[in-house]
């Protein structure tokens, strides 16, 4: 379970994040939604390490992992899937995958490699291409399958959907919900698109300027449309 | 007592000669960097970087000689306040640093400037100045030339000379001239003075390949093939002592050992030691080098003898630079001596032009310094190295010549009058 | 009505500032001591050349190892035109040093854009490699053409005057040379005798040792016998005095060396104060009124207001932000009609253009041009300046310019007399002079203008 | 026939160095995406701590240690000083960066030892030997480098290519986030490349010290050739810097050979343009990567 208490964090005199709280449960997807700048990133980016914050915690499974170096917070089981599926191109496919959960023994790392081979097949069919020969679809799920590697009990995915055809998008989110489901994870899903994400998850969370305005289930944020109209802006 | 008077009537004979000109050219005031107490010459040479090895000792040196010359009272009195700047072998530092001596420093005359490419950025500026240009340190011929150059004055003989040693040596020596001749040379000054040496000697190559001082790290593996190839027996060569030995360590890898003659600005034995380790000996045995000087090994020698106390009581090692530049720093003593108390740049041109011959030196050839020629040192003796790694003397006579683009070198004698007393000007 | 390029370009504004820079500098000239206007002369020769590099380097986002070999094109041509059309009327006029400078730069656009052509599709390293290829091949093309170009020995030019003109060596001075040389050679053998024969006499114009030390020994002349232990009373060196005899020496001895003995014949005399030495300016004056340095200055500012100019319009101008635009992004730029290959050979045409005239005006600074004036070392300090001063501002060039003339001088005092050896005071400017370099890079990146934007933010956002 | 056979044997000894040094700077640019001027600076100080060692104890080998240690310790000191406090500097920045604390080595060399190149001696004779009645310029010494340099290659390919710190460097030197987010500990990778290229330039300068002289200065020519020879074979390709490297030094010997001296940095100017113009990437790169 991931807990975020009372975050803050400021780019100069800028707020980004202002005494956000959250809890993420093990086994469910939690989706942030909001508007461009709504401060969804900076979430992100802070609890992977990557942004260090100006108060506030963050703790995963009870550890506090705020102020942590990002190779740390991974080490204790938070893996990030950034915005725009970030593979490193002159890597080939395999070798991009299997740069998640480096330091993990080699036995398990082969376990893991092998079940992600087998829920992703076509990257094992295309292991030895360089990683920037694939779609856009496919690339996510090599980004996806790299976080995996490192044998985590909580995903965050940056904004997973975009620039990717709806049909793709909603088969990534549903593969993204079975993950959480069967591996109990803990999954913090930012979406733009939030219909499509609030499809898949249980609790939706809406942030505005930094702040969080809104926690509900799925279901009820879904359905309100007064919210869409105040803070989606589409 | 006799001493002084003697001095007296030098310095009267240059009075006579600066008082000429003091009447043509109204009163004017005292040239820069001298007064009653003290003269101040400059010198820019590389003092670091690449180029500097070895040549660094030659301001150091000259440092020690001015030392010792200043605590023993000066020069008519006045103390030599010597201020070396270091250029780096670039030429434009060297035009930076000779403009901070001549206008901020006020430097009465520049000594031992180093480098061609370099002095010629400065030379112009130093000959309209009426700066004396003193013992600059370049073989290149082409500022032996008094009606360009009048301020500027050379000591080194040219490569043209030393080259037309060579070809002399070589055309005697029986043993010598029937063999293949090959010749290698640095690009730049080297090259260009000594082909025309040759040229002008007469004396023509199987082979002739060259290199860049730059490349010397990359090996000199292709210009030793070309020569073995070519089937040489005797090369000349004309480059700096990093080359000299890294031309001795290719050719004895490849088992290519001809009969060496090597320039003498390019075969310091400390520095071809240094570099090769115990197999220079072996290497440079039986190699040829002109020389000017009397042989730095020649210990029962006086001026050898005591400049070598000198160098040694300064802290400094006893090479061929050390020996080079207090060499040179004690003929500028005695010109600067025989110039006399109402020092002044023209007074110490005339001393130079008018006395060259009566300065005493450990050269072993004439110096030549008129008011129709600046040629400097005019010739060379041959010497080779034997096995104990040391160059001895191989002729009793001296071969002279001009940098002319015609007409060889000439056989002659010459005999070498003893130092001043504790090498005092 | 104004044309609207004028009203565009700025021209009205900028006009004035220069004329103003220049008449400021001009003054300053003249006033100043001839060792600063050297300084200025330098500075302003390398703040053309820096123009060139903010443009290159700053705005259009290209490395460039080999603006020093560009330099030397520019030198060179105008070396070899002065050298050799002197007689060569251009337009009816006569042959004028004005006309070298711009040949020059001509030479140096169309060195630029070859070698942008060559760059365009170059990023980063592999372009500082080629560039640096340039900077160390293309002095050696001068290398390989003794003849007209000097070979590695390059080619002297004669100090300038003002009226212009450079004089070529005359053949018939040099023959007198060599003529006089020849008779001054036979004189000298006269004296040393030019007989192959043992016997030298020694001519009586000859000083010798007893002149000196008043000895009226017969021996004059040192010979070897002298030398190889003789027991007259010496003026010579024996071994016997080296390895410790009591002689009353003429020879000199370590202690004669280091005073620690009492031998020393006399005290030293102090050291006088440098203000004991007469400060009479030893700048000499050239017809025209001038000081040499201050002629090499005037020069050399007027070609550095005229370039700053030029550059100046370029970059506030529509080129300006076309450079930007291919720098920050060439896709986005390309899709709005730029060509961003035409803009990056542009700029290195802009930035040969002001290397050439800045090579030209170093040819008549140095008096010289030759592979070794213009090496490596000359295009890496190009590049130290404009990081020095401020990758993207023309004033930063100034700053880097200043500093590339000033920062050597100012280490080259850091030693001073310290006691320290000789191999230790000789390197310490060349180490300070390395480690500034890395300081700034690592404390100001932005070099010496990016320092004085971020302290004018932070007073600007407190206020 | 044989000429050209020794010409080509004598380029082969150059280049051998050449590509030693190219190698240390691909390794640098591999992980850090860095130019590294100072390279022929590190590997001349720790060549010159090395040859101290070599005259206290009279060991080649013990020398060599040395200098390796030197060099990787070296190494990490420029890295953690100078490159780490600003990993992203751009290709100027760097170059300055750099080109500063080469010169201040150098300085400090010759504060040290002097500015008089001294001697190394080898470890086994570099006497050409002789075959078929006749000396051929290639010596057991030069087969010596030929071995370490081929050695160092293939050990160092593998260990990019199949292991995972070779993974971890690559990774982290073409992105550092993402590195980072896979759990990758990247400064450390970064300042292991930097320890690695010292200890490669180190093997470079001891072995070339021997066949050349050693003063501050001595390296210079080579890192303009190495330089030159890495961004032609592609600055991230080992293979590429090595073939290019023999390749600068087998030209430079033929141009000699067969024409003069100082055609060679021309001619070596005149490939390096057409080989940058036909692939901007170098030879051994990856044709043209993303423009974005």
């Amino acid at each position: 379970m991931l807990e975020v208490k009372q975050l803050s964090v400021s780019f100069g005199a800028v707020r980004a994040l202002d005494a956000v709280n959250l809890v993420v449960p093990r086994g469910e997807v939690t989706a942030v939604i909001g508007a461009n700048g709504a401060g969804k990133s900076t979430l992100m980016r802070t609890l992977a390490g990557l942004v260090k914050p100006a108060s506030g915690s963050a703790e995963l499974d009870g550890i506090v992992i705020t102020g942590r170096a990002p190779e740390d917070i991974v080490r204790s089981g938070m893996a990030l899937v950034p915005e725009g599926r970030s593979t490193i191109p002159e890597l080939t496919v395999e070798e991009n995958l299997h740069l998640g959960g480096l330091w993990r023994p080699s036995a398990e790392r082969k376990a893991t490699s092998a079940e992600i081979y087998e829920m992703f097949p076509v990257l094992a069919e295309r292991r030895r291409m360089r990683s920037d020969t694939l779609s856009g679809g496919e690339r996510q799920q090599l980004t996806i399958g790299s976080a995996l590697m490192c044998d985590p009990t909580c995903l965050l995915l940056d904004e997973p959907s975009l620039g990717l055809a709806p049909l793709i998008v909603t088969q990534i989110l549903q593969l993204v919900s079975q993950l959480a489901r069967e591996k109990n994870l803990a999954v913090l899903l930012v979406e733009q698109n939030a219909v499509t994400a609030l499809r898949v998850a249980t609790t939706g969370v809406i942030m505005n300027l930094g702040h969080v305005v809104r926690v509900g289930s799925a279901e009820e944020i879904a359905a309100d449309d007064e919210l869409r109209d105040a803070y989606l802006g589409s | 007592m006799k001493k002084k008077l003697i001095v007296k009537g030098l310095a009267a004979t240059a009075a006579v000669a600066v008082g000429a000109v003091g009447l043509a050219v109204p009163s004017q005031a005292a040239d820069p960097g001298v007064s009653k107490t003290q003269i101040v010459i400059g010198s820019t040479s590389p003092q670091t970087g690449p180029a500097s090895a070895g040549y660094l000792y030659i301001p150091q040196a000259a440092q020690a000689y001015f030392d010792y010359v200043n605590k023993n009272g000066g020069i008519n009195g006045r103390q030599i306040k010597f201020v070396a700047k270091d250029d780096m072998y670039n030429p434009a530092t060297t035009q930076a640093q000779t403009s901070t001596l001549l206008l901020s420093d006020k430097i009465f005359a520049m000594y031992g400037a180093f480098g061609t490419d370099q002095h010629a950025t400065v030379i112009d500026t130093l000959n309209q100045r009426n700066v004396p240009d003193v013992f600059i340190n370049t073989g290149a011929s082409q500022f032996g030339n008094v009606k360009k150059y009048p301020t500027t004055i050379p000591y080194l003989p040219s490569y043209a000379v030393e080259a037309k040693a060579m070809a002399y040596y070589i055309t005697n020596t029986p043993e010598l001239n029937s063999l293949k001749r090959c010749f290698m040379y640095q690009e730049g000054d080297f090259g260009i003075d000594a082909s025309n040496g040759f040229k002008a000697a007469g004396m023509d190559f199987t082979t002739t390949t060259s290199f860049a001082a730059t490349n010397i790290a990359a090996g000199f593996a292709s210009q030793v093939i070309k020569m073995k190839t070519a089937g040489c027996q005797l090369v000349t060569f004309f480059g700096i002592t990093q080359a000299t030995a890294a031309l001795l360590a290719t050719s004895a890898k490849v088992g290519f050992a001809p009969t060496w003659m090597v320039t003498s600005v390019g075969s310091e034995p400390t520095i071809i030691k240094g570099i090769l380790g115990a197999a220079a000996t072996k290497l440079m045995n039986k190699m040829y080098t002109p020389s000017f000087l009397t042989p730095i090994t020649d210990i029962g020698n006086p001026y050898v003898a005591q400049m070598k106390t000198l160098v040694e009581a300064s802290g400094l090692p006893w090479n061929f630079y050390t020996y080079y530049g207090v060499n040179t720093a004690y003929v500028l003593a005695q010109a600067l001596k025989a110039a006399g108390p109402d020092l002044t740049r023209k007074g110490l041109l005339n001393a130079l032009q008018t006395n060259s011959a009566n300065f005493r030196s450990a050269a072993s050839v004439p110096l030549v310094v008129t008011t129709t020629s600046h040629q400097g040192l005019t010739g060379y003796w041959m010497g080779q190295y034997d096995t104990a790694g040391t160059l001895g003397r191989l002729t009793d006579y001296v071969m002279l010549a001009t940098s002319a683009p015609t007409g060889g070198a000439k056989k002659a004698m010459y005999k070498q009058v003893g130092p001043t007393k504790k090498l005092l000007p | 009505m104004m044309p609207s390029w004028l009203r565009n370009s700025r021209l009205l504004v900028h006009a004035p500032l220069f004329i103003a820079i220049w008449l400021l500098l001009s003054r300053l000239n003249v006033i100043v001591e001839p060792l600063m206007s050297y300084y200025i002369a330098l500075a302003a020769m390398y703040a053309t050349a820096m123009f060139g590099m903010v443009i290159l380097v700053g705005l259009s986002g290209q490395v460039s190892l080999g603006n020093g070999a560009l330099m030397a094109v520019g030198g060179y041509v105008f070396a070899v035109t002065s050298l050799n059309w002197q007689t060569v009327p251009i337009l009816g006029m006569q042959w004028n040093a004005v006309w070298s400078v711009i040949f020059a730069g001509l030479g140096g656009v169309i060195a630029g854009l070859i070698i942008g052509m060559l760059a365009a599709r170059l990023r980063g390293p592999y372009l500082a490699g080629l560039t640096l290829g340039i900077a160390v091949g293309l002095p050696s093309i001068a290398a390989r053409f003794p003849g007209i170009l000097g070979g590695s020995q390059g080619l002297m030019l004669t100090v300038p005057y003002p009226e212009g003109g450079y004089a070529v060596d005359s053949a018939a001075a040099a023959d007198a040379a060599v003529a006089s040389d020849a008779a001054a050679l036979d004189q000298a053998l006269s004296g040393a005798s030019a007989a192959p024969s043992d016997s030298a006499s020694s001519s009586s114009d000859m000083l010798t040792p007893s002149d000196v030390t008043g000895s009226t020994a017969p021996g004059d002349m040192l010979t070897p016998s002298d030398v190889t232990g003789s027991t007259a009373p010496g003026d010579m060196l024996t071994p016997s005095d080296v390895t410790g005899s009591t002689a009353p020496g003429d020879m000199l001895t370590v202690d004669d060396v280091t005073g620690a003995g009492s031998t020393a014949s006399a005290d030293p005399v102090p050291v006088p104060s440098a203000s004991a030495i007469s400060a009479t300016p030893s700048g000499t004056v050239t017809d025209a009124g001038f000081v040499l340095e201050q002629w090499q200055a005037s020069v050399s500012i007027a070609v550095a207001c005229i370039a700053g100019f030029v550059a100046l319009n370029l970059v506030r101008g529509r080129q300006g932000r076309v450079w930007k635009a291919v720098r920050d992004d060439p896709i986005a730029a390309a899709l709005a009609g730029i060509s961003p290959a035409a803009s990056k050979v542009s700029a290195f045409v802009v930035s040969s253009l002001f290397a050439a005239l800045a090579g030209a005006v170093f040819a008549q600074i140095l008096t010289y041009v030759g592979p070794g004036a213009y090496g490596v070392a000359l295009s890496l300090s190009l590049l130290v300046g404009v990081v020095l001063g401020g990758r993207g501002s023309l004033v930063g060039a100034v700053i880097g310019a200043v500093l590339l003339v000033g920062l050597p001088a100012a280490v080259s005092n850091l030693a001073g007399e310290r006691g320290w050896s000789d191999q230790v005071t000789n390197n310490l400017p060349t180490f300070v002079y390395g480690l500034l370099l890395v300081v700034v890079v690592l404390i100001a990146p932005g070099g010496v203008m990016g320092l004085l934007s971020s302290a004018w933010r932070r007073l600007a956002t407190r206020r | 026939m044989t000429t050209f056979i020794d010409y080509l044997l004598g380029g082969f000894s150059s280049g051998a160095v050449i590509a030693l040094f190219a190698l240390a700077l691909v390794l640098v640019w591999r992980s850090t995406r860095i130019v590294n001027f100072a390279q022929v600076g590190q590997a001349m100080f720790t060549t010159f701590i090395a040859l101290a060692v070599q005259v206290a104890t009279g060991s080649w080998i013990l020398a060599l240690l040395a200098g390796l240690a030197a060099g990787a310790i070296l190494g990490l000191i420029v890295y953690a000083l100078v490159l780490r406090p600003v990993q992203r500097l751009d290709t100027s920045g760097s170059i300055i960066a750099t080109f500063g604390v080469l010169i201040s080595l150098q300085a400090l060399a010759s504060m040290i030892w002097g500015g008089d190149p001294k001697s190394f001696a080898p470890p086994v004779a570099n006497d050409g030997l002789e075959i078929a009645g006749r000396i051929w310029p290639i010596s057991w010494y030069d087969i010596l480098v030929y071995v370490v340099t081929a050695v160092l290659v293939v050990a160092l390919t593998l260990l990019f290519t199949r292991t995972s710190l070779g993974l971890s460097m690559r990774a982290s030197a073409f992105n550092p986030e993402v590195a980072k987010l896979s759990g990758i500990r990247v400064n450390r990778m970064l300042a292991f490349g930097w320890a690695l290229a010292g200890v490669v330039g180190a093997v470079a300068g001891v072995l070339i010290a021997p066949t050349a002289s050693l003063s501050p200065n001595s390296f210079d020519i080579l890192l303009i050739f190495a330089f030159t020879a890495a961004v032609v074979g592609g600055l991230d390709s080992l293979i590429g810097a090595v073939a290019f490297g023999v390749g600068t030094g087998l030209v430079l010997a033929l141009v000699t050979g067969y024409g003069e001296a100082g055609d060679a940095p021309i001619v070596v100017l005149i490939l390096l343009a057409i080989t940058l113009v036909v692939r901007p990437g170098g030879a051994f790169g990856r044709g043209k990567s993303r423009a974005v």
